[in-house]
């Protein structure tokens, strides 16, 4: 119908400049944006691999940042989904606590079937992921505060409940060989079985934000919440499913520590919530979202993981630890945002052809 | 072993605690006797307390991973750890267990022998001289509720003092205060304001110990209500003098650092190993008697 | 006649203290073109939000096929089958334009066991759709929206809101910020669907374009409805003067005319009046 | 002839390699407008973002009254005199109507010792600008820009542009989110500067807007610059066509014709060429 | 000459309904959305004042929580005007201990005269605060992911130098009578005259938003960073000028503490982070930046810190502390956001009468 005009070449199209073809061909090689994560982590692990020596090249050196990376990237993930999504979840940092207690109060103290513990230590998580994303929607108190306030009111939870039930802030817990086998045992005598769990996660989140049309919806949703809405997107309920994700993998991770270490303690604690931020913001994820990918999450927890723990290979006086991992912290991701940008601005060969 | 030197690993609290910094200088100065030989001492210590256990034994393997002559650990969370320790003895390297833990643990993982005290020791040190000085009514201040630690560090402070029949509660304070001492000493200010009937304080750390003084001077309680605090530093240590401060459980953290690895430089070495099992530092109360002597370490940054 | 496809009833809208939209009542039939026209601020956008599904109503009733219907969001709308362009956003600029286009109704195909969406396919049809409207020089659906010129961009909203406006398809200035020749086809679509027997409510400020398309006109003065006419049955200069909030144009235009004047160069005698 | 107030000398401009300007030349003088024109993503908001400071050129020179000048920002063209509206945003969504009128260049006065932003004067001088651009329902320089309608946003923007611009004024769009009268108000507007001998580069898809103001017009096609031409010297048809990238209007015209007309009612000649 | 377009009501202009006069006269009330910080504070203040007895009313309760506001609202200020800006700093947290060392090294463990210290400590405020300026608009990383590393980058040489000069993490300093009263007393044995510095900072700030161009230009940054530039701010001026004054500020509360304490501990003040972004989040700053006031910060300090200081004059088991420092957040920002919601829909009645 239209094909008269579109077939008619513009009179003064010939007369314009060929486009330079002297664009060097890096311009293809660095398209993914994510190949600058990968630059940045490749940079501090040649760095580690000069400073660290033979060990931390070593599968017992690599186990050391791995194990590491495999418990912080397993929180990371959901916690990247939902940056992505534009909201914050704080509360995982006592969701790990309050697992790990539940499970050690349930399973060990009062010494019901593992199982069970495993079970409702789950089931908390998903609960406390769904009061954090029921509150969100409902209160449009940004998600920073509401998940700040679950995160004292777990913590307080955890303590107060712990001390009644169980009389301590740090209870034991014996589980038996299958659970310890699943959930925590070394592979190897070196790696954590949560490294599978994280591989594993790793490929349901990224199968879910790259082929799902549930990824496409975070995306957009993180975008311009207004618009996705005005889409038809029910915005209401991915935010609940993405905020349980979170609590349920960090109960999972509380869990597989309980499990792996024999015990259980109340421990407040912000560390994980900031290196999960931290690890999805070195890989590229958008604190204000609307932009991230699994592979930059994953690069980002492992940057992070090898910058935190390559230190212990170094023969640097610990003293200087802060001072290196600050420095290299910000080089890997310095690196990153190059690539980055470069990605975004060079767009494929073939586009530049057509004009 | 011996062609290079000793490979020492000593696994402990953050570098920048106030008390571990101390450890960690023992460890250091040890480790300048262990550099002479060829070897090396690295200190290896988690960023944060938020997850002791686990951390501390991913420290463990970390240092085993790296083909150590020896190593020294803190046994803080036996459950989460003992594993860990378990592989360095069966990898045929020699252990030592200091700061927490005890004999026992030392005995049950195969370490050759262990260096320092107990929290729980210190605590019942603490609350026996608050008992035998007349205080019935003390409270402990813990800015890290829920570690195992500081906990038993109040747990031992109320189980003394029950004995002279006196009795000690905990005020745990939130982790949005941790750091911050006007947070701290407003919350102390609260407690005994509160409480009319509390005579004795203790802090878990020597920097809440400055908050708290603040806290009793504010409250206009300084003749009633008593400071103590685990462990102690310069301004504490002045305090002790002018009589503000009652005393300072002292664990001689310089000494953990400092034989734990001499002791294990002489034995990879020279083969050499102490007789005398457990070596214990602490518990040593510092209080008006024994202050003057004490300052002169802690200027240095040993006490 | 037979029973509108859209009726509108006794529509109020006040935001906080501020009232929008008066007492609007407005039907919209089957393969006819709604023109809803009004000065700036006149209340259209507040409007056609209600009947897509973003703000509620503060009173009044609406009704589809003559059954009464509330929307309790967009998605409900939309599944009604009303598609929208809104006046802005709609495009998401880290998005690709496949991703972008297709956003809350992917395509989707079988891979093995799971269902996934369809890259390949989502950006065939958004690029294929973009060419309707003449936007000739994007064919790569992998492209971010975010690269793209406004008028593109802006084109990228309507192509979604034309794929899959099923029974009603609401257009919110769409031509605003496209060239001669985009709008052009947008002018096209529009009587394509409303061929189809699509009900097309088409917002604009442009008294050409609404005189090409419109079957029916709606103007909006203030919030509230001060017009309600099929074509033919006003002149463009009564239609301009009521676009412009119910102000003689006539004036205004002889002093631009004036302006022009002076400088002693032929004067187009439209001026204004597009 | 004097020399031009502002003369573009080869300017290039690529996007990595996306090569959006190749090689314009062009000449802007005082007291005149010079309409940019070209269809959707031809590169005109590119080219007045090279003239606003906002990008840089990648290679190319420009010259104010004869000398070489290059912008290292926004401010430093503003300084230069140049006052400029872009096609999106400009405006602070929770900034009052006041503080968005005059961001970046406030207007102060003492207070005691200190020097304070004069809120009232402000305030005062936003709504009166916008006044004079037809919108005469803004009252309160406080309220929230925010809250305001697109084309009530959209003047805000214009009438900060026409405050500030002291010898170029350049418009991109400027009437795309316009009504009739807005839209009038706005041409009037440019006249006015023109006459005050201010340099005016105006960007348009409205052919009877930019036929109204134009003294003097370039043609953006693909990046190249196809045509530059004075006032009367092409015809209306030519124009559009030129508008269109190029591209013969008159079949897709037809094509629309015989959609109106298929539904047997008038429809009005000149469709689409506005 | 337009006048005549303006002087012709519109024709049907009088056709429509009046605005609806029975709008209760709470419209105009809540119209300042500070009105929603003021009432969840004061929510918080009932509270307590309940369920905190006597004591925390007198004198000496009040002072509790007003000390503690008072150093965190020093910080949350300038913290609070970066987030206007869309920008984060983390490294406040090490920025106190640093500034604290500085002044205990120079005049405590160097014995220089006290005015050197504070100096030293202030300056090292305002460079760290230009350096963070500097990267943040050179190398375009999130102010996040930068100030994250000069976190670590500045824990690191604290710790490392600190050790150096004066062998211990934690150093004593005695400061003359002058230095004690301007910086680190109490007035009337109760109040810290950190608190008059405060206030006097409350009221720069609150000059530099509401009356200054500068303040103008804050708002517009974090609104829309790009149409900020566009307009000719001097964007990245004014981002290194934010940064220096909350580097400037942290190490003035540093600073202030050292003196007050007479010691200084190299690990301190990582709670300020948090609680600095907390407080200034509860006091309605968008997270995302362009919108905030300078009432709503110093409110959200308050309500923080009655909050976290209050819990300890009820009787609740401090057990559950924790717990009930969440809800009463979450509550508080309930109410705040409702109010907010309201003042931001409801015009004064005044505009709705010219419609
Ligand atoms: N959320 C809101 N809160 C307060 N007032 C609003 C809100 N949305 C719209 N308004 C006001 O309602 C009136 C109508 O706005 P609307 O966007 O519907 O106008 P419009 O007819 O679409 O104008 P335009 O042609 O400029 O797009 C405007 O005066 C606007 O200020
Ligand atoms: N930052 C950028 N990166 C890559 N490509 C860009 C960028 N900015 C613009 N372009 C491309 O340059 C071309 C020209 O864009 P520009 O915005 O100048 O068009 P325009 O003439 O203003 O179009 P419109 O009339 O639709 O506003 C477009 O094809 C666009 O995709
Ligand atoms: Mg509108
Ligand atoms: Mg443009």
């Amino acid at each position: 119908m239209t094909s008269q005009a579109h077939d008619q070449p513009a009179v003064v199209a010939t007369a314009l400049p060929a486009p330079h073809s002297s664009m060097p061909s890096i311009g293809s090689l660095v398209r993914r944006p994510e190949v600058g994560s990968l630059i940045g982590m490749i940079a501090v692990l040649v760095f580690f691999s000069i400073f660290g020596g033979a060990n931390f090249m070593s599968a017992g050196g690599a186990a050391s940042w791995l194990n590491v990376a495999s418990e912080l990237g397993i929180i990371a993930l959901p916690v990247g989904l939902l940056m992505i999504a534009g909201h914050l979840d704080l509360s995982v940092g006592s969701m790990i606590p309050a697992s790990s207690m539940t499970i050690a109060i349930i399973s060990g103290h009062y010494d019901q079937p593992i199982i069970v513990g495993i079970l409702a230590a789950l089931g908390l998580g998903l609960a406390v992921g769904f009061i954090n994303g029921v509150l969100v929607i409902r209160t449009k108190v940004p998600s920073f505060v509401v998940t700040l306030a679950t995160l004292f009111a777990l913590a307080g939870l955890t303590l107060g409940l712990s001390i009644i039930l169980s009389g301590s802030t740090s209870v034991a817990l014996k589980s038996g060989p299958i659970a310890k086998l699943v959930l925590g045992d070394y592979l190897g005598g070196k790696f954590q079985v949560t490294l599978f769990w994280w591989i594993a996660i790793v490929l349901i989140v990224g199968f879910i934000l790259n082929f799902s049309r549930f990824g496409n919806w975070i995306l957009a949703m993180g975008g311009d919440a207004v618009s996705a809405r005005n889409a038809g997107i029910p915005t209401d309920r991915v935010t609940i499913a993405l905020f349980m994700s979170s609590g349920l993998c960090a109960a999972f991770v509380g869990m597989s520590q309980a499990i792996l270490y024999n015990s259980a303690q109340v421990a407040a604690g912000q560390s994980f919530i900031f290196n999960s931020i931290i690890a999805v913001v070195i890989g590229g994820v958008l604190l204000t979202g609307g932009y991230g990918s699994v592979v930059g999450i994953v690069l980002g927890t492992l940057t992070f993981s090898i910058v935190n723990q390559g230190i212990f290979y170094t023969g640097f006086d610990a003293n200087w630890a802060s001072l290196i991992i600050g420095v290299l912290l910000l080089a890997a991701v310095l690196m990153n945002n190059t690539f980055r940008t470069m990605a975004l601005t060079y767009a494929p060969r073939t586009k530049s052809r057509v004009r | 072993a011996m062609a290079d030197g000793a490979k020492i690993f000593v696994i402990g609290g953050k570098a920048d605690d106030p008390f571990w910094s101390k450890v960690k200088k023992g460890a250091d100065d040890a480790g300048k006797v262990t550099e002479l030989t060829g070897g090396s001492v690295t200190w290896l210590g988690p960023q944060n307390y938020d997850n002791l256990g686990p951390d501390a034994a991913k420290l463990i393997r970390t240092a085993l991973s790296q083909k150590p002559s020896a190593i020294v650990g803190p046994d803080w969370v036996p459950e989460a750890m003992d594993d860990a320790f378990k592989e360095v003895v069966a990898a045929g390297v020699p252990l030592i267990i200091y700061n927490s833990g005890g004999m026992d643990a030392a005995k049950r993982l195969g370490a050759m022998n262990y260096v320092g005290n107990e929290e729980y020791a210190a605590g019942l040190g603490g609350g026996a001289y608050f008992g035998s000085h007349g205080a019935k009514n003390v409270l402990c201040v813990n800015t890290l509720p829920g570690s195992t630690n500081t906990e038993d560090r109040c747990k031992g402070i109320a189980d003394a003092i029950a004995k002279s029949g006196g009795k000690s509660t905990q005020l745990p304070l939130p982790s949005s205060s941790f750091g911050n001492p006007t947070a701290v000493a407003e919350a102390i200010k609260a407690a005994v304001l509160k409480d009319n009937t509390l005579d004795g304080l203790i802090t878990i750390s020597a920097g809440d110990a400055n908050s708290a003084a603040n806290a009793i001077t504010q409250a206009n309680l300084g003749d009633k209500v008593k400071l103590a605090s685990f462990d102690m530093d310069e301004t504490g240590l002045q305090r002790i003098k002018d009589g503000t401060q009652m005393f300072s459980i002292d664990q001689q953290p310089y000494l953990q650092g400092y034989l734990a690895v001499s002791l294990l430089n002489g034995f990879v070495n020279y083969g050499l190993d102490l007789p005398t099992k457990p070596v214990l530092t602490g518990p040593g109360i510092v209080d008006a008697a024994n202050v003057d002597a004490t300052m002169g370490g802690a200027a240095a940054g040993a006490r | 006649m037979t029973t509108p496809l859209l009726r509108l009833t006794g529509i109020n809208k006040s935001f906080g203290p501020i009232d929008v939209l008066h007492d609007i009542s407005l039907e919209v039939n089957r393969g006819e073109v709604l023109c809803l026209l009004g000065d700036n601020g006149a209340g259209k956008s507040t409007l056609i939000k209600i009947l897509s599904g973003v703000h509620r109503p503060t009173s009044g009733t609406m009704e589809m096929d003559g059954k009464a219907v509330a929307f309790d969001s967009p998605r409900d709308a939309s599944d009604h089958g009303i598609a929208t362009v809104h006046q802005f956003g709609g495009t998401f600029p880290l998005m690709s334009i496949g991703r972008s286009f297709f956003v809350g109704a992917e395509p989707t195909r079988r891979w093995g066991p799971l269902t996934i969406y369809d890259r390949k396919r989502a950006n065939e049809i958004a690029v294929t759709e973009m060419r309707q409207l003449g936007i000739t020089r994007i064919d790569d659906g992998d492209r971010l929206v975010g690269g793209l010129s406004g008028g593109e961009r802006q084109a990228l909203a309507i192509a979604r809101a034309v794929h899959f406006g099923a029974s009603v398809l609401i257009l919110d200035e769409p031509t605003a910020a496209l060239g001669v020749k985009e709008a052009a086809h947008v002018l096209r679509i529009v009587l394509q669907a409303r061929r189809k027997g699509i009900a097309v409510i088409f917002i604009t400020h442009n008294v050409v374009h609404a005189l090409t398309v419109g079957d029916h006109f709606a103007v909006l003065i203030r919030g509230a409805k001060a017009a309600d006419f099929r074509k033919g049955e006003k002149s463009r200069e009564a239609i301009t003067d009521l676009m412009a909030g119910g102000e003689q144009m006539a004036e205004l235009e002889a002093e631009i005319e004036s302006f022009s004047a002076a400088d002693d160069r032929q004067a187009p005698r439209d001026a204004s009046h597009a």
